[in-house]
């Protein structure tokens, strides 16, 4: 297992500037960075081994589908899972609409789906879609005043309404909120409500296992997790899953076309029409390997560190007010300073080099329940060292001098 | 405000943190919107900050009047440069004129991006259309 | 412009061997082979511009996004329409399923759909789907016994059923065979019908300037157009595409989302949610500039006389029988020896290095209508060369002598 | 046909079409399946070549019986192989048996790939399923 600290060499784009000052990448929840391990992989699959998957005899596609296909082994053991219940998709957002749309079909007027207060839009208008075409009723879990999860309550709120489907963010996006999944999940399984979690911040952070969870759904993007754009995937309790209706058709997920009738594979087969993202796949597996050989506890430990230093030199600073779950965050601070708006404030930041979000962080109900109109986000991960807090701390008393 | 002075006053601010302070004082000077005028139908949409926009004609004039206001300050003084460039002109002046050419030449042309959460190049459009359907 | 026979040299697979003999790659039906800087500019992304897209106000976001939004730009004028006409997918699958979904909204049991006996799965199965939903009526255009379309008869079709939709492919991708789409989409001008053409074949051998075509959608997938996997896209006619339902939902594609209700917005961005193929839309603007550098007739007239030349020598082997247009070919044969399986000839043509397909491309019912289970499939690109021809027939000479 | 022939003609056999050669000479040997049995619930799916399988066990002898034909020439010589290495075990034995480790001694290794067009794995595993169920 490697050193913590000696990882960030090996992201090359922390080398650079921007605007004429070192980079200082604290946008990790909008996407992470890439390890040269992933970038090597997916430039020599495409100087040396490109080739489309599957119905191919010439050693060249069966060498791709090898990779395609061992990719979904790593995927699923990181999960820890079986690899037949891994479903590639273009990202969690369509994870989310393939999961949507499926588990939809079973709705009617009577049906309830839950979300919580925190979800990203990708968890929220997937599921309203589903509720205009079947009637169904979409269920808000409770939320404390602080910005944390009314746990009780919302365990609460299921047992009341007994809704069909939980779909719940593990770590909020917006917040870095580690939400207590496991509890709901168990309070799901007693009253048949069926679980989807979206792992988007989690995969990454905290590598879930899967089976300990026990939930029937999880969704994940490669890009949040040091692999490339344009591919994710999303995992399936195997009997739920096969039974899902496609939702994308085309050539590969079939079993035979007529022009009368077409009949379909088993899944993961038949929910992967058409060429995959072979090199996303692949590069995504790397960034996995990459992960696996760093200590899970290591990381986390250094991350809960990282994230205690640079929420108390916030806090420090006078005005600044922090939204959110401070005891369980996977390292997002998410924050504004008196009345000084969110765009004024990353715009000046970015003049330091620091790379933060600002805005609704595509949770804008989240954010009326919250009272402001957007924040400022810093994401860390574990590339990031205490040079960025240091920096960003910096960044943000020159930009405060600036506009007080 | 005039184009002159803006344009001056940007090139003497040395750094991007100069340029931002120069830029809101810009703001600072636009007249602040009466809250009654803040509403929906005046928000130019694909903006992450809140700007609202009137585009008049001066009737006898045949000039563009152009309100606006935001409630970031560095969006105001970047709506002070733009009212400035286009306030005065006709309609068919406002259609010719360039605010490509002016952000480039005031080293701003990286706020006209087709970054969504940015708008200002969305305020520049719906100015360049309302000033066509005057034209 | 670039001499064509120079072009071999950017493409870094073509040196390696496959199974000891120098790599033919005939397989570009497939998916096209990458040149160097389509792989430095995904490279290059990775390495020091990786960022998410839109919301973000740092450098790297902005740069991210403007790269993105060029390469709309790029797509754009290659097929000679608005930047805002195109929309962004994973590939030429998932377009279909897009327009399958969204003119599938104003079907009933009365509307009728029409496709081609050539169309592959992708560009059946999802309007199946459409008919199943909505009652709608799937019509097949005729094909004359030489595996060519009958395109009087088609047109005759067309005028006796007014069917609200056309999908046809611009290229058969188990063929090769060029489709007279001009007159067909002149003939569903009159009568009201919408057309789509499946471009995936077309997008990198013919360069269509779809004004001159005039044909309401365009689908095109990435991985075929010397671009990456897991990216593609379709051109709508703007007022057509602006109207049509959203497909997917998520972040991004949003004006504001309240739990109780969204709304989205305008077209391209309301189909797009969700973190995008960024490193694959990019490597695809790449793609299309190479593309820009090689003067299209040029290329044709390369590819056509490569593939005269393939066609040619194929034809004097006694027992080859070759399927489809071979006047109006862009340059795939599709074959078959004797009564040997295509999967035998395939595998043993392996062993010399030969990289070609076998089986039914993804075309079953077309390979029902020409009466055999399958072909061996060698398409060629610009990047293949007259030693390609010699080393692929030498192989099938040697092939032969081993199973005669 | 046994299994040691097949490994020793295999080995003398330099280069893949030499192998392949070999391979589709195996096939010839393994008797051809009347018509009447080539239906559709014998396919086994996952090939685009056409497989047909039946696994049965001889009660007497509790010993596996396998009876299996292909319309191509290089799957039917491949087939060939499984069965000279399934034939006459006990399930309990089969389900011990690795084909993959044979195969790869025999060098065919990248016929047993999760390449959908080849379905040799998918002969395998449904063999091996089969003899699951009957141990
Ligand atoms: C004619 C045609 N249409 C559609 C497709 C589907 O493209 P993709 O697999 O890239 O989604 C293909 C790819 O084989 C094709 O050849
Ligand atoms: C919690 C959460 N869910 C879903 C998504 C959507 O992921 P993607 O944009 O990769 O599809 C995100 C990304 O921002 C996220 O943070």
């Amino acid at each position: 297992m490697t050193d913590i600290h000696s990882l960030r060499d090996d992201f090359p784009i922390l080398d650079k500037s921007l605007n004429g000052q070192p980079l200082c990448y604290l946008d990790s929840a909008a996407t992470a960075q890439k390890p040269n391990k992933v970038i090597d992989v997916i430039k020599t699959f495409y100087q040396a081994e490109n080739s489309n998957v599957h119905r191919g005899l010439h050693t060249l596609s069966k060498n791709a589908t090898n990779r395609y296909e061992a990719a979904r082994e790593t995927i699923a053991k990181f999960l820890n899972v079986s690899a037949k219940e891994i479903v590639w998709t273009s990202g969690a957002t369509e994870s989310l609409n393939f999961l949507a749309h499926g588990l939809s079909q079973a709705l009617n007027e009577n049906s309830k789906i839950a979300i919580s207060p925190f979800e990203h839009h990708a968890n929220i208008v997937p599921w309203q879609e589903a509720c205009k075409r079947t009637g169904a009723q979409l269920l808000v879990l409770p939320m404390l005043e602080n910005g944390v999860l009314d746990e009780a309550g919302a365990i609460s709120l299921l047992q009341t309404h007994k809704p069909d489907i939980l779909s719940i963010g593990h770590v909020s996006n917006a917040l870095g909120n580690i939400h207590p999944i496991e509890s709901l999940i168990k309070a799901c399984k007693t009253l048949g409500t069926k679980t989807v979690i979206d792992g988007a911040q989690s995969f990454m952070h905290l590598r879930p296992d899967l089976v300990a969870l026990d939930c029937d759904f999880y969704v994940f993007s490669a890009h949040k997790a040091l692999g490339p754009t344009g591919v994710g995937g999303l995992y399936g309790r195997y009997n739920l899953l096969n039974t899902l209706p496609v939702y994308k058709t085309g050539g590969e997920m079939i079993q035979e076309v007529t022009f009368a009738h077409s009949t379909y594979r088993d899944a993961p087969g038949k929910f992967e029409p058409g060429t995959p993202n072979i090199s996303g796949v692949i590069g995504l597996a790397a960034a996995v390997d990459y992960l696996n050989n760093i200590s899970p506890s290591a990381l986390q430990r250094y991350e809960r560190a990282l994230y205690q230093s640079l929420l108390q030199q916030l806090n420090q600073i006078k005005g600044v007010t922090v939204y959110g779950d401070t005891q369980n965050n996977v390292g997002i601070v998410s924050f504004n300073y008196k009345n000084e708006h969110h765009y004024d404030l990353a715009t000046l930041l970015n003049t330091y080099g620091v790379a933060v979000r600002s805005g609704h962080h595509c949770a804008q109900p989240l954010m009326n329940m919250l009272n402001v109109n957007g924040t400022v986000r810093a994401s860390l991960a574990f590339y990031n060292n205490e040079a960025d807090v240091e920096h960003f701390i910096n960044a943000l008393k020159a930009t405060i001098e600036l506009l007080d | 405000m005039n184009i002159e002075n803006i344009t001056k006053k940007l090139s003497e601010s040395h750094g991007w943190q100069a340029k931002y302070r120069e830029i809101m004082l810009f703001g600072k000077q636009l007249p602040e919107l009466p809250e009654a005028l803040k509403v929906g139908s005046a928000l130019v949409s694909g903006c992450d900050s809140k700007v609202w926009l009137y585009v008049d004609l001066d009737e006898s004039a045949q000039q563009l009047v152009l309100i606006a206001d935001s409630d970031t300050r560095i969006v105001k003084g970047l709506l002070a440069i733009i009212i400035a460039a286009y306030a005065g002109k006709t309609p068919e002046q406002a259609s010719q004129f360039s605010a490509y050419t002016l952000f480039e030449s005031l080293g701003l042309i990286s706020h006209l991006s087709p970054s969504r959460g940015n708008g200002i190049r969305a305020i520049v459009d719906q100015i360049q259309m309302q000033a066509n359907r005057l034209a």
